[in-house]
């Protein structure tokens, strides 16, 4: 782990000087709601080297809780300060106002994470592009990786924040992938895990008592690999009884495939997302991607010069790769020039 | 005037049949699925959902008591995040787990001090203080995950809900045993002991009780403390549960309290309430969502459900209350 | 007077039941044109279901209304309104949110061109009434910011300025001292005057035979008779059919007791100050003695006798009992060294309306039937019991709650609260207020069978006749301070008077 | 003839017109002008740039135009003694019909005329339920609280349908504006004169205030206590709902996030601006200080980049100081006047 560190920090100083005459007042933002979500935390990570890398400030801001209207409204108020540019979240669909006017004023946008309309082709309205997670695939992907390590036959229970846009995208590539690809595999049965680790346990608890017949648990929100294993815990069920395949990357997840409860995350690479979002806009600024050849005079001809979406396919830890993801391995970024 | 004598008249209690509301729908639930399924009648299945019961449970008593008080309590799902959190914040900084867990819960006694004493003090709605508070705590615990991220709780912590016991032939969580003790003692306490009955006077008429010499302030103010307290232990243990800082614990639980605690017979006028039916109220709403796993019935209609249940208890409640009482 | 003789309204055989209970027994009676018509009875003899039945707010189980010769179906306060029947509650009915104005015209009765509220006109029309009948209140004032009294006749302006023909006025004179009440005569006459018709109930007997022009008496629901009112009735006749025997002068007086009367200081107050409330307060309780309080409305009774129980805060002064200082006057000291208080308001303090009797008594004697913390509840219900039989209330079983019980019985139930706690000194305030002479002189008779036991009494009363038949001595506030003392001999209704209204 | 003597009264007088500011303080919602004054002073003097930058002002109309309407709704509900904790699941709802009309191609007033029809008629369920079943507020709007929430999600999750991309002419409704100033603000401001009106001249209006001053006296008087308080839920559903249209067509699609928080912040803003859970008191001037004073501290926040958590840390102890004082004044009149 030291040793990628080492590397990690050497990459990001090597770099550093092809930005380093630009002007050091360009200052970036993150706006998005639910600040402190555990999810964040690589997001920060991304940026605290972008903004090394960069040699830009960055700031976060917005609220920490759920709450898209105030995000929105910080996203509106954000654009007062004439930043260099935004990172949004499109949670939905409540800050593309925002962002229209921001791009009209020629304040570059980048969406990262979520997209306000979900769906692979759809662009983001108000933003040069989009970045992160193609959840659909990511849905497909969560499936073929059960079966890769489950065998061609089982069933199999569901859990996850019902109601979040990107849960139902995760949810129809699942149930499409497995119904398409694995006839063998059926959906038992489906439990809410509401986004909460407490609720969760509940959640898995449920499936596992309701579904004897159940032989893996796949769960799509970030507080599920917590839940189920928490569940398998409190019920005296060893590790490796199920096949879980979960997502995202608490640190309680990494543990939990560090201890055989879970076999595998997937997830997104959520710090790439940040850093790429950076880099698009230093060079929008900079005029590179703005005057790319697509057209004579891209302002003119009112095109976008710039890939529509950007799509992370998602990222498989399983027991033989998670020491390289876990919080004590991660390079520890320190900057001033970011907030967080 | 003449006069009757007093024990030749019926002088016997009338039983009062809207207790029952909330324990016969929970039968009808508890047999309907039974009825209609092999998985849902066995040893873990129900041990699973009572165990769940008792972290919320915890909650419920200081919750059912102020509105037995006529106040009501919405930090209390702030308060679930916020004290885990902060025994977790404690534990980080590197005191020992038994300091730690003082220090915890005198701070959670503190913010429910904060909430009794500006409530009685300025005799203002505890409805709108605790709004406040729940607001304040809820960016605290906030503060406190994000500066928890990626931290584990210690093994002494963790411990806390872990040991089991063996009942016949099968472990059972201490913490169930502990939670049905709770209930049995608080129920006597509730009718037989005089601090509590004091509640109930206090509940009822806070003026009236103080003329009789009852410290009615302090024991409104006390109720407060109980009520902070007792969600910052169910917060203690859903942390412990959790093992690590989630800032989305608690979120929403002022409002299942509160269908709990309304659900089983508790007014916001004060003066009515019992623990026992809160905790079977939330039982049942654990036997809800089972049920929804059971019957595959999509997730997302469990609000519509829950909302329904609680208008239909309530009004049920108020009509036979009303035919009752004249 | 007017003595037109068509009738203005018809009473024709009216049952009320609630439920198991009777409240009216085919009630017939006629009301004329331009009358004072007073309804008199004891406690739930059914004056206040009468006049509920007459503004429309309650459905007769049985029988018609013929108002201004017209059989009214389908009747409600909204008909009764249209027809010009305005009603003053017993219970004080404001809105403490509102202005002056706005109550006495809550129905917003002028509208500009536009349709608006004409806030002028009705302010205007306000400070016309309120000079007409010589009030000192002022339209635009927030009602929260009056006197108790003020508020009582800011109900009954709302009431006479309605455009009425005929007012209801349920016992409008129990929160009024005897400036205000005198006042109110005089509206009631001038009203009179005009030829509108008053029906007015309440327990003052003078006061009733000085207004009234006929006066029906109900007993338990039934009609019993009317009297006209000429110079040959006498108080004993009403009072006498109001509770159906006779009645003796002697029930209400207390004996001469001075010679038991020690020199020992029982209970003393010194020098006990509020800003805006009292001043200079000092007095002395003598073991044995009862002593009385009186003051006109506004003048400091009510909060010396909240002050020395603790249940308002004093700024500086020192109470004594039994010769020790106590340190800290609080409710739960006071109730700890036994002095009990009976409050004035039995509705908003005093009583638990909605729990049962049971827990009403075991309020202040919960320690004593418990061990450590768990109560006996086998023994709070005899020491119910006990009382309850003692001071012959009138109550199915001891689960009853006071809600359901007649206002006496009610007051019946709070004495039995205070005096179940055995204590060495009882502070009343107002102990008879609002109840009939049977269940007054019954009061009375339990008080002063607790002084022979040895209790301390101090009674704050605005009744004179209620501390001239109880008292040993009496203090008469005025301005906020004790101005006068009277002594057993001296004792009189004038003298009273004279120094409580300011005569010396 | 007798003078009624009034001691206590002629001392509260003279109290009153020693001190006129004093006797401002007691006009409703001055607190929250006087909150608001002391915020834009602040805002405009520290950061004038910021401040009157023409995001930061179109940010902060978006800011106060939904919320003040809802408000608007919320107060007159205080005034008669009620409460709707329904609102934010109204707007969710509300504005989902719409969408849904819309994409199926419904004309857009007819479109939007049902929106509004489905607030008035939840609005009329609210006031069934608090009226005619005699269901605390609490409890029946919390039920319906859920109901429609978890309406709008059923409806919403897992379709195939994107309700979104709506006519310009809907759209531009909440997002353009006129004189520089948004639609949804023109709104506001006649929403606001037309019920300020109505409840200052109006004689329904002054009922309000009657039937939550002591509702039983007010039926005694004839006034239509249940009548009344179900038109008021029935102008609270309204209003609710056209604030979600607003917002549904600001962010050209359905949102079923919209209002998740709108209810705790509309009645801390009421409480803010003048009015009281016990009924009796307020005013729609007193409520749209009590949100712009929101929206100001809000500003505040993300214009001097504060920390997210730190924000509702202190909203929470305003909230707490603001009501503790009110009751602290009320407390300190009646010892004056003697009565405690
Ligand atoms: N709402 C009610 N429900 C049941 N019984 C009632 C109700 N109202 C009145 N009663 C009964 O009717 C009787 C008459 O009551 P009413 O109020 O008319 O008496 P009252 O003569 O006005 O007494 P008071 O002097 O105490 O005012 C009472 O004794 C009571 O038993
Ligand atoms: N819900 C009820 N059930 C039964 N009786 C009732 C009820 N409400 C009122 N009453 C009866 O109505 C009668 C009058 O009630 P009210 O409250 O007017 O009496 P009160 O004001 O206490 O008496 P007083 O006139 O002596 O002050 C009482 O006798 C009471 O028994
Ligand atoms: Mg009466
Ligand atoms: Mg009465």
């Amino acid at each position: 782990a030291p040793a990628a560190e080492e590397a990690a920090a050497d990459d990001a100083t090597a770099m550093k000087g092809v930005y380093q005459d630009l002007d050091p007042d360009r200052e970036y933002y993150l706006v998005s709601s639910h600040q402190a979500h555990p999810y964040f935390l690589d997001s920060h990570i991304g940026l605290r080297y972008a903004a090394e890398y960069f040699n830009v400030k960055i700031i976060a801001g917005g609220p920490d809780a759920w709450d898209t209207a105030a995000q929105a409204q910080a996203l509106e108020q954000t654009l007062a300060k004439n930043p260099a540019g935004i990172i949004i979240r499109g949670y939905d669909a409540s800050s593309v106002d925002a962002s229209v006017r921001a791009m009209e004023a020629g304040i570059p946008i980048v969406c990262t994470e979520a997209k306000p309309v979900e769906g692979r082709g759809a662009t983001v309205e108000g933003a040069l592009t989009f970045i992160g997670l193609d959840n659909y695939q990511c849905g497909a992907d969560t499936s073929k990786e059960l079966v890769a390590r489950a065998g061609d036959t089982g069933v199999v229970g569901v859990q996850g924040n019902w109601g979040a846009s990107n849960t139902d995208a995760k949810l129809a590539g699942l149930e499409d992938w497995l119904a398409d690809n694995a006839p063998g595999w059926t959906i038992c049965g489906y439990a809410d895990d509401k986004a909460n680790t407490a609720d969760s346990i509940t959640a898995a608890k449920s499936l596992i008592n309701t579904y004897p017949e159940m032989t893996a648990i796949m769960g799509i929100d970030s507080s599920s690999g917590p839940g189920i294993a928490g569940a398998m815990q409190e019920l005296g069920i060893e590790a490796g009884t199920y096949s879980v395949v979960v997502h995202d990357r608490e640190p309680a997840t990494l543990e939990l495939i560090a201890s055989g409860y879970i076999d595998a995350t997937l997830i997104n690479k959520t710090a790439g997302q940040e850093v790429v979002a950076i880099l698009v806009m230093e060079d929008w600024n900079n005029g590179g991607l703005k005057n790319m050849p697509i057209s004579s005079d891209n302002a003119a001809a009112g095109i976008n010069p710039v890939p529509d979406n950007m799509y992370n396919s998602a990222v498989v830890i399983d027991k033989d790769n998670v020491m390289y993801f876990t919080q004590e391995a991660m390079p520890d970024i320190t900057t001033d020039l970011y907030n967080r | 005037m003449e006069q009757k004598s007093i024990s030749t008249l019926n002088n016997k209690k009338k039983f009062n049949w809207t207790s029952l509301t909330i324990i016969i729908l929970t039968l009808a639930v508890f047999g309907f699925l039974w009825a209609t399924s092999d998985t849902f009648f066995t040893f873990a299945n129900i041990h699973s959902l009572v165990y769940d019961t008792s972290f919320i449970f915890f909650g419920v008593i200081g919750f059912t008591y102020l509105m037995i008080m006529g106040e009501i309590d919405l930090s209390v799902g702030s308060m679930f995040a916020f004290s885990g959190m902060w025994l977790g914040m404690l534990c980080d900084w590197g005191l020992p787990f038994a300091p730690a867990l003082i220090i915890a819960i005198a701070s959670v006694i503190g913010i429910g001090a904060i909430n009794g004493i500006l409530v009685v003090r300025f005799r203002v709605p505890s409805m709108m203080i605790t709004l406040g508070m729940m607001t304040a705590l809820a960016g605290l615990s906030n503060l406190l995950s994000t500066n928890l991220y990626g931290y584990y709780y210690p093994d002494a912590y963790r411990a806390i809900v872990r040991p089991t016991i063996s009942i016949g032939g099968e472990e059972v969580f201490v913490l169930i045993i502990i939670m049905i003790v709770i209930i049995a003692v608080l129920e006597f306490m509730l009718h037989k002991t005089t601090i509590f009955r004091k509640m109930y006077y206090v509940g009822e008429n806070l003026d009236t009780a103080k003329i009789y010499g009852i410290k009615a302030a302090k024991i409104k103010f006390i109720t407060f403390i109980i009520s902070a307290l007792t969600a910052g232990i169910g917060g203690i243990l859903v942390g412990s549960r959790v093992a690590y800082a989630a800032p989305t614990i608690g979120i929403g639980y002022e409002f299942q309290m509160l269908t709990a605690a309304v659900l089983g017979g508790a007014s916001l006028f004060g003066g009515k309430g019992s623990i026992l039916r809160a905790s079977i109220a939330i039982f049942f709403l654990q036997l809800i969502r089972n049920g929804m796993v059971i019957h595959n019935i999509d997730p997302l209609l469990s609000q519509i459900i829950v909302g329904i249940i609680l208008i239909i208890a309530v009004y049920l409640d108020t009509r036979v209350n009303k035919a009752t009482t004249v | 007077m007017d003595k037109s003789n068509d009738n203005f309204l018809i009473i024709d055989n009216i049952s009320k039941n609630y439920g198991v209970v009777q409240a009216l027994k085919n009630v017939s009676f006629t009301v004329k044109k331009g009358e004072v018509y007073t309804l008199l009875g004891e406690n739930g003899a059914g004056k206040s279901t009468l006049v509920k039945i007459i503004k429309g707010e309650e459905t007769p189980t049985k029988g018609d209304i013929t108002l201004d010769g017209e059989t009214i179906k389908n009747y409600s306060p909204m008909v009764s309104k249209a027809m010009g029947i305005a009603m003053v509650h017993q219970e004080l009915a404001i809105f403490e949110n509102m202005t002056v104005a706005e109550n006495i015209f809550p129905a917003c009765d002028y509208l500009t061109k536009t349709g608006a509220v004409d806030k002028k006109r009705l302010r205007k029309e306000a400070q016309d009434r309120i000079d007409m009948f010589g009030m000192d209140l002022i339209p635009s004032q927030k009602m929260d910011t009056l006197t108790v009294a003020q508020q009582q006749m800011t109900e009954i302006l709302r009431a006479i300025s309605a455009g009425s023909k005929c007012v209801l006025l349920d016992e409008p004179t129990s929160g009024l001292n005897k400036d205000e009440t005198e006042n109110l005569m005089k509206i009631i006459d001038r009203l009179r005057a005009e030829g509108i018709t008053i029906i007015y109930i309440s327990h003052r007997i003078a006061e009733v035979m000085h207004i009234s022009d006929r006066i029906t008496v109900l007993r338990d629901g039934e009609y019993v008779c009317t009297f006209v009112n000429d110079e040959k009735l006498k108080e004993i006749d009403l009072i006498s059919r109001m509770v159906g025997r006779e009645l003796t002068k002697s029930l209400y007086s207390r004996k001469a007791y001075t010679d038991t009367i020690s020199d020992e200081v029982f209970f003393e107050v010194k020098n006990m100050n509020k800003k805006n409330a009292v001043y200079d307060i000092d007095f002395q309780l003598r073991k044995g003695e009862v002593l009385g309080f009186f003051g006109l409305e506004g003048s400091g009774t009510d909060s010396v006798s909240r002050m020395i129980f603790g249940l308002e805060a004093m700024e500086s002064g020192e109470v004594f009992f039994k010769g020790e200082k106590i340190d800290k006057v609080t409710t739960t000291t006071m109730v700890d060294k036994k002095i009990m208080y009976i409050n004035n308001n039995r509705k908003t303090a005093g009583l638990l309306l909605n729990s049962s009797t049971l827990n009403n008594m075991s309020m202040p004697v919960l320690k004593e039937y418990s061990r450590g913390a768990v109560i006996n509840n086998k023994r709070l219900t005899e020491h119910t019991e006990k009382y309850v039989d003692a001071f012959s209330v009138v109550i199915p079983s001891v689960y009853q709650k006071p809600r359901n019980l007649s206002g006496g019985n009610q007051q019946k139930v709070l004495l039995s609260i205070c005096l179940g706690k055995e204590p060495e000194l009882l502070i009343t305030n107002e102990p008879t207020r609002g109840i009939d002479v049977g269940a007054k002189a019954e009061i009375h008779k339990f008080l002063l069978e607790a002084v022979e036991k040895g209790v301390g009494l101090i009674v704050f009363s605005s009744e004179l006749p209620e501390l001239m038949s109880l008292c040993d001595r009496i203090l008469v506030m005025k301005n906020k301070h004790i101005v006068g003392e009277i002594s057993k001999e001296e004792i009189s209704e004038e003298f009273i008077m004279t120094i409580a209204a300011g005569g010396i | 003839m007798n003078r009624i003597k009034a001691p206590l009264q002629k001392i509260s007088n003279k109290f009153l017109s020693k001190n006129s500011f004093k006797k401002l303080l007691k006009i409703n919602g001055s607190i929250a002008f006087l909150m608001c004054l002391i915020m834009f002073a602040f805002l405009a003097i520290s950061v004038p740039k910021l401040f009157f930058n023409p995001f930061n002002i179109q940010a902060l109309m978006f800011a106060i135009a939904p919320e003040g309407i809802v408000a608007i709704g919320m107060m007159i509900l205080l005034i008669s003694g009620v409460f709707d904790l329904s609102v934010g699941s109204v707007m969710a709802f509300a504005g989902l019909m719409t969408a849904m009309m819309l994409v199926a191609g419904l004309p857009i007033i007819v479109c939007i005329i049902i929106g509004l029809l489905v607030g008035v008629a939840i609005g009329f369920i609210n006031g069934l339920l608090v009226e005619m079943a005699g269901i605390n507020p609490l409890i029946s709007t919390i039920g319906t609280m859920y109901i429609f929430r978890g309406a709008t999600e059923f409806l919403m999750v897992g379709r195939s349908v994107d309700y979104n991309n709506f006519p310009e002419i809907f759209v531009n409704f909440g997002r353009k504006g006129f004189l520089g100033v948004y639609w949804m603000f023109w709104i506001l401001i006649i929403l606001v004169v037309v019920f300020t009106i109505f409840i200052v001249t109006r004689p329904t209006g002054k009922r309000l205030y009657f039937i939550g001053g002591n509702e039983n006296l007010a039926k005694l008087m004839g006034i239509k206590k249940r009548k009344i308080r179900i038109g008021a839920y029935m102008i609270s559903g309204l209003l609710a709902a056209l604030a979600g249209i607003l917002m549904t067509a600001k962010n050209d699609a359905a949102n079923r996030y919209i209002g998740n928080v709108t209810h705790m912040n509309v009645i801390i803003a009421c409480v803010i601006g003048g009015g009281s859970l016990n009924g009796g008191q307020g005013s729609i001037p007193g409520a749209l200080f009590g949100i712009i004073f929101l929206s100001f501290l809000q500003n505040a926040f993300n214009l001097f980049d504060f920390e997210s958590s730190m924000q509702r840390i202190i909203l929470g102890f305003v909230l707490m100081a603001v009501v503790s004082v009110d009751g602290f004044m009320t407390l300190r009149r009646q010892k004056e006047l003697g009565r405690i």
